[in-house]
């Protein structure tokens, strides 16, 4: 025991010498996501979680020091993200890029960074494979598949839905959340009647004719899956507009319909909208109540927090986790993703980890329901899914289960 | 209740109230392109402002819509005026390219400004009671604010076909787009009037951008760009300078544009750029545009 | 009868040496340079510059020299980068062989649409453009199944000549081939310009209607040189995905041909080196007004909106205009 | 077949129900120095857009040397020999005078679809645009840029274009309109020395620059013509002379 706690203590002296001998150091991360255009929402959302973080935690790299880096990709496309992170990684000398909302901007990215081996955090975008597409990838946000499958069978298990009609918009993620709502809606022996494309992620389109025909097919449920940001709030309130629930058709989705910060706009039209998400802002656990307190704090109490802003969040508390095991060193690939693989972490939706194995989230799955408290639209979580991972890659389908690099 | 009566009751109210839409914010743009020859692609941007003065007033003040609405189209109208004496009037004479430069600047700088104000989220507005919810018809619900759209819509036609027709100021107009020389010649001071068409003309915008927010999911800074195109074609299709063109233009291109997205989804915007190229093809000058 | 032979010989020495290069134009190339050697970390976005100026070279041909505004130039940029991303998914990655290949394909869309749509001129034209720019992208939306839709394609080129492959991080092949591919492309196009054809292309430009009254069969010439543009066109879309290694619907996005029209009116139309400096003028503006005053607000776009307004006020030729004016008057002075 | 150098057959053009030609018959010897004068809207103009191919006609033909030519389109009357100068000066602006000659005189040689081969190259264009500027003595304008010449001048430059097509019919749509008498002269001077070969349709409403020039003269009224003959004849035409006091009242 002596022995033990002998050899305990030269080991802690070891390290504190070791650490003492690593000179302090700035790391320069760079962070990219739309900050205008017509998702600078979500980038600024993303950016606003990201700060929080490194508010919250100056003190957990010790003496070493963070500076971020911010670019703006604008558009969805690859080319400016790209260009952004080439100049980066080669004239900023940047250790790690986050950020990134859009699939296409973090699909343009994985070679890049193939190239230069720095590591990646993907704080948003969502198509399922993209992981695969680069070594030096992690993604804390969610793939589609998560919410999908499970909002699908819980439609037919126990919202009496025997058909549906599939609404989406038309692109690949997208067709990503139809297919993973078809899979545990039919699993469970309902029936998807119909799906209607609903346009292009670029625009919000009046989604009335697309509704119209989802009404004349007399489905039991309506899933509908748009990209956060500007359409959730003109689902909700043409779905009422339409008078669809008094037509007996009930609306669910992915949490995107209920995004928190805009779920106050869409009035009474959300009352009673059930969704499944990995997170929304009136989870119990005390480190969200913490986490939205804080955030009101920073900034205000009209900017509440959301799911795009966690994942800013989260995505921070990974890149300290991963310089805090460079610990003064060089921040590579090798030493980021050794960290990050199997990371865990408290996070304001729950316990979160890092699949060693795909490199993608595992979390918490959450059917919450909207309803109506003190003249507030507030959510309750109704049924938590614990440990959720992505089926798609268990499943390996598609691409989800190839090596793309 | 048929199913027959119901899809086309469907098709012809919902395209019908888009149509309102369209025509009340393109026709403004079509007299600007008619009369003053102006390639004015900043026609969107005094719609986003009127949507955003809008909402402003609503949510922030406490005003009524309707009256906000018309506060948005005199303040905008007012606004406007200024735009055309100092910046518009300098390039009357100067080629298309000059005109198309100098309006994209004003789309990226009014984006930029209103994002500085209102930020990039897109501002939503609570209606009134009297517009909320749907009205039974037997045969088919339909949203209060489309029944609310279709009838103020008409009204501002019948209104703008009034003053078109009837008043002094409307034959002057008519006869400056008829030809412009001949008008100055017979002493219609063509100055003015073009300052007054292009206020009346962004003034409508404005209300056609207030009376967008509920049906386009919120007014947000990309609006001055997005809706564009689609504004652009309903001058085309009708033919510049000619207001009933532009209203059947609006009519024919909003009901299709349902009626494709109700009966053909995967076709998305497809099918109304079809019809655009269509029409355009058969006849360039657009439907009922001068040879 | 002594001045009349002067200006009688003056007017044959200005047709006969006018097309002779300037040393003055020397000076983008050297620039070009300079960038490769001195500001590495901006090879990519440099890259991406260079791109752009043979895009809106092409569509100086059409715009500044023959009259034809068209708001639907990603068309063909937008073919040629599929053809080039769906040719190297499809093993036959060779970057030169998918810019012939893209430069084919775009001329072809472009002899089809140009022969239907140049009839129209105008409102007409600029809309027709634009919606088969827009149809074109809702296809490629549509079908993603071979174009990746929104997400893309991602793939990878051949080495060129089976030597030299286009880097992927530094940018310094891919830089030096784009530079080579713009300096052919312009040497290309300056060629066309002085020649008669492009002394013809500006007649049609100056007046359509005079022309035809000259025996000219002005649809037929404006389709000819509309295909020659769709095909530079398609050229500029290969390599813009070459570069990237990647290729989403937004190569046929309607405001892309926007940007690049805006890039060559402020840069200034019909003068070719305008395409030079407002492709340069606009991608730094867009990227480099957010290093300085960040990213919380659009500055960027309120910066090029401004620049915009400005040129148009004050710079009635475009940018290029104020050199050839200080150009001007630095010869008078001289003199 | 006459040995007429352009002929009409029974020409006729209708608006909708409105005829604004009607059963026009004349034709143009070689040389010839025929003028239609008519009131206004006597269709002066249209009759001018029939003959150069920019309206077809809605019934009747066209010859041009014994070729049918009613159904070509107006670039290839050109190159048949049809060369027109416009009522209102139609000219490339913002070139100079010679590249305005330059264009019509490649087009005529067919080296205007020539790209890769310098334009400047191309001697005998050049030589023959300022052969034809010398003609009009418009040689020291040769590098002004259009825009900024009198109009008068300019006047001169629509002509010089048209020459430059070396034409077997010439059409002049008013020459001297919207000249100043200042500097009129210098355009009659220029039409009365055009050469003599070409055949010359003058369309004019100046009656001193007719009779000063015309050697046959069509009266045209609503659509159709009413009278032809040698300008003598025309003068003393009862007829004429009613329309065109008729005229007179209602000024």
């Amino acid at each position: 025991m002596k022995k033990f706690v002998a050899m305990s203590l030269v080991a802690v002296a070891f390290t504190i010498i070791t650490v003492k001998a690593t000179e302090a150091r700035e790391y320069k991360i760079g962070f990219i996501g739309p900050m205008s255009g017509g998702a600078a929402q979500l980038g600024q959302q993303m950016k606003r979680g990201a700060k929080l973080y490194m508010k919250l935690h100056k003190d957990q790299l010790g003496k070493h020091t963070i500076k971020m880096i911010v670019r703006d990709s604008k558009r969805p496309g690859g080319p400016i993200a790209k260009a952004a992170a080439q100049e980066l990684i080669t004239r900023e000398k940047v250790e790690l890029i986050t950020g990134l909302i859009f699939s296409p901007n973090a699909m343009s990215v994985a070679p890049l960074v193939n190239k230069s081996k720095t590591p990646v955090v993907i704080m948003n975008a969502g198509t399922t494979f993209i992981p695969n597409m680069s070594p030096h990838m992690v993604r804390v946000s969610f793939t589609m598949w998560q919410a999908g499958v499970i909002i699908g069978e819980h439609a037919a298990s126990n919202l009496n839905c025997k058909t549906a009609v599939a609404g989406y918009t038309n692109y690949p993620p997208g067709k990503d959340s139809i297919n993973a709502f078809r899979h545990g809606f039919e699993g469970k022996g309902g029936k998807v009647v119909d799906e209607i494309p609903m346009g292009g992620p670029g625009k919000v389109p009046d989604f009335t004719p697309f509704f119209q025909r989802a009404k004349s097919k007399k489905p039991n449920c309506l899933y509908v899956f748009v990209p956060a940001g500007n359409h959730a709030a003109a689902v909700a309130k043409t779905y009422q507009a339409l008078a669809m629930r008094k037509a007996g058709i009930r609306l669910i989705g992915p949490g995107d319909i209920t995004q928190d910060t805009q779920l106050q706009g869409m009035g009474s039209a959300a009352v009673g909208l059930v969704t499944a998400h990995h997170y929304h802002m009136f989870l119990k656990s005390a480190e969200n109540q913490a986490f939205v307190k804080a955030w009101k704090a920073e900034y205000g109490a009209n900017n509440p927090p959301d799911f795009v802003g966690v994942g800013g969040y989260d995505g921070m508390a990974a890149v300290y986790a991963a310089i805090r095991a460079a610990n003064g060193s060089k921040l590579t690939s090798a030493i980021a993703m050794k960290a990050l693989k199997g990371w865990k972490f408290e996070s304001p939706r729950g316990p979160i980890m890092i699949d060693p194995e795909t490199r993608d989230i595992i979390q918490n799955i959450y059917i919450s329901i909207v309803r109506k408290k003190g003249g507030m639209l507030v959510q309750e979580t109704q049924k938590t899914f614990k440990a959720v991972k992505d089926k798609c890659k268990e499943l390996k389908l598609g691409k989800c289960g190839k090596k793309l690099y | 209740m048929s199913p027959f009566l119901n899809e086309i009751s469907t098709v012809l109210v919902f395209g019908l109230a888009y149509a309102m839409l369209l025509f009340i914010i393109s026709v403004g743009l079509s007299i600007t392109m008619g009369l003053m020859g102006f390639a004015n692609l900043a026609h969107g941007s005094f719609a986003m402002m009127g949507g955003y003065v809008t909402v402003t007033l609503v949510t922030q003040s406490g005003v009524p819509f309707a009256a906000a609405l018309l506060i948005s189209f005199v303040a905008i109208a007012l606004l406007s005026i200024p735009f055309e004496r100092f910046l518009y009037r300098h390039l009357y004479r100067r080629s298309e390219l000059d005109q198309v430069l100098l309006t994209i600047g004003l789309v990226f700088a009014s984006i930029a400004g209103v994002t500085f104000i209102w930020g990039p989220d897109p501002q939503l507005i609570q209606m009134p009671n009297y517009l909320k919810g749907s009205v039974d018809l037997g045969f088919n619900t339909f949203p209060k604010y489309r029944i609310f759209m279709i009838i103020a819509g008409a009204m501002i036609v019948a209104g703008l076909f009034y003053g078109l027709e009837r008043t002094k100021i409307g034959a002057q107009i008519r006869a400056a787009v008829d030809n412009r020389t001949m008008a100055e010649s017979v002493g219609i001071n063509t100055d003015r009037l073009f300052t007054w068409t292009f206020a009346l003309g962004s003034g409508m915008a404005a209300l056609g951008g207030g009376l967008g927010i509920q049906i386009l999911g919120g007014i947000k800074p990309v609006f001055a760009f997005e809706y564009l195109v689609i504004f652009l074609i309903v001058v085309a299709v009708g033919g510049m300078g000619n207001i009933r063109g532009t209203f059947f233009a609006a009519l024919i291109l909003g009901i299709i544009d349902f009626a494709g997205k109700f009966y053909f989804p995967e076709g998305g915007a497809f099918v109304i750029f079809a019809v655009t190229i269509l029409v355009l093809l058969i006849r360039p000058q657009g439907l009922l545009g001068k040879n | 009868m002594v001045p009349n032979h002067s200006s009688a010989a003056k007017a044959v020495n200005y047709l006969q040496t006018r097309h002779r290069f300037h040393w003055g134009e020397a000076i983008p190339w050297i620039l070009a340079i300079l960038v490769f050697y001195f500001l590495p970390g901006y090879r990519l976005l440099a890259t991406q510059i260079l791109v752009m100026i043979i895009f809106a070279l092409s569509l100086d041909l059409i715009v500044g020299y023959a009259g034809i505004i068209s708001l639907g130039h990603t068309a063909f940029f937008g073919t040629g980068a599929y053809i080039t991303a769906l040719l190297a998914t499809n093993n036959i990655p060779d970057p030169i062989i998918g810019l012939i290949a893209a430069a084919f394909g775009a001329a072809i869309l472009g002899f089809l649409s140009g022969w239907v749509l140049l009839r129209t001129t105008g409102l007409t034209l600029l809309v027709l453009t634009m919606a088969v720019t827009i149809m074109l992208a809702e296809l490629a939306n549509d079908f993603d199944e071979i174009t990746g839709g929104f997400d893309g394609i991602n793939f990878t080129n051949s080495d060129i000549f089976g030597l030299i492959e286009l880097d992927q991080l530094w940018y310094s092949s891919s830089y030096i081939y784009v530079l080579i591919v713009l300096f052919l492309s312009f040497l290309f196009i300056r060629t066309i310009i002085y020649a008669p054809f492009g002394r013809m292309l500006i007649g049609i430009r100056e007046n359509p209607r005079r022309m035809s009254a000259i025996g000219t069969p002005v649809h037929q010439r404006q389709v000819i040189v509309y295909v020659v543009s769709a095909a530079i066109a398609g050229i500029a879309g290969a390599l813009w995905v070459q570069v990237q290694g990647n290729v989403t619907t937004e190569v046929y996005a309607f405001e892309l041909s926007g940007d690049v029209l805006i890039m060559l009116i402020l840069g200034g139309t019909g003068r070719l080196y305008g395409a030079f400096l407002g492709a340069t003028v606009f991608k730094i503006l867009e990227n480099v007004t957010e290093q300085v005053l960040g990213t919380d607000q659009p500055y960027w776009q309120f910066a090029i909106g401004l620049v915009l307004i400005l040129t148009v006020l004050f710079a009635r030729r475009g940018l290029f205009g104020i050199f050839e004016d200080l150009g001007n008057k630095w010869k008078e002075r001289g003199q | 077949m006459s040995d007429a150098v352009l002929e009409t057959k029974n020409l006729n053009k209708n608006f909708g129900a409105l005829a604004v030609a009607q059963d026009i018959n004349f034709s143009l010897n070689p040389g010839a120095r025929h003028a239609i004068i008519g009131p206004n809207g006597a269709g002066k103009t249209t009759l001018v857009n029939l003959l150069t191919g920019v309206l077809r006609p809605s019934a009747g033909a066209i010859f041009l040397s014994g070729e049918d030519i009613t159904t070509m389109s107006e670039n290839e009357r050109v190159k048949h020999g049809i060369a027109r100068t416009f009522q209102i000066n139609t000219l490339f602006m913002g070139l100079t005078v010679i590249d305005n000659l330059y264009l019509a005189i490649a087009e005529r040689f067919g080296g205007a679809t020539e790209m890769f081969r310098p334009a400047g190259h191309h001697i005998k264009v050049q030589e023959q645009a300022l052969h034809i500027l010398t003609t009009l003595k418009l040689e020291e304008n040769s590098l002004t840029v259009v825009r900024e010449l009198s109009y008068g001048r300019q006047r001169l430059v629509e002509l010089a274009i048209a020459l430059a097509l070396d034409p077997k019919v010439l059409l002049l749509d008013e020459p001297a309109a919207g000249v100043p008498s200042t500097e009129s002269h210098i355009i009659l001077d220029a039409v009365d020395n055009l050469p003599e070969d070409i055949a010359i349709l003058i369309i004019e409403h100046d009656m001193d620059v007719v009779f000063r020039f015309a050697k046959r003269i069509s009266v045209l009224v609503r659509g159709s013509i009413m009278a032809e003959g040698e300008p003598e004849e025309i003068a003393t035409n009862p007829e004429v002379q009613a329309v065109y006091l008729g005229e007179a009242d209602h000024v």
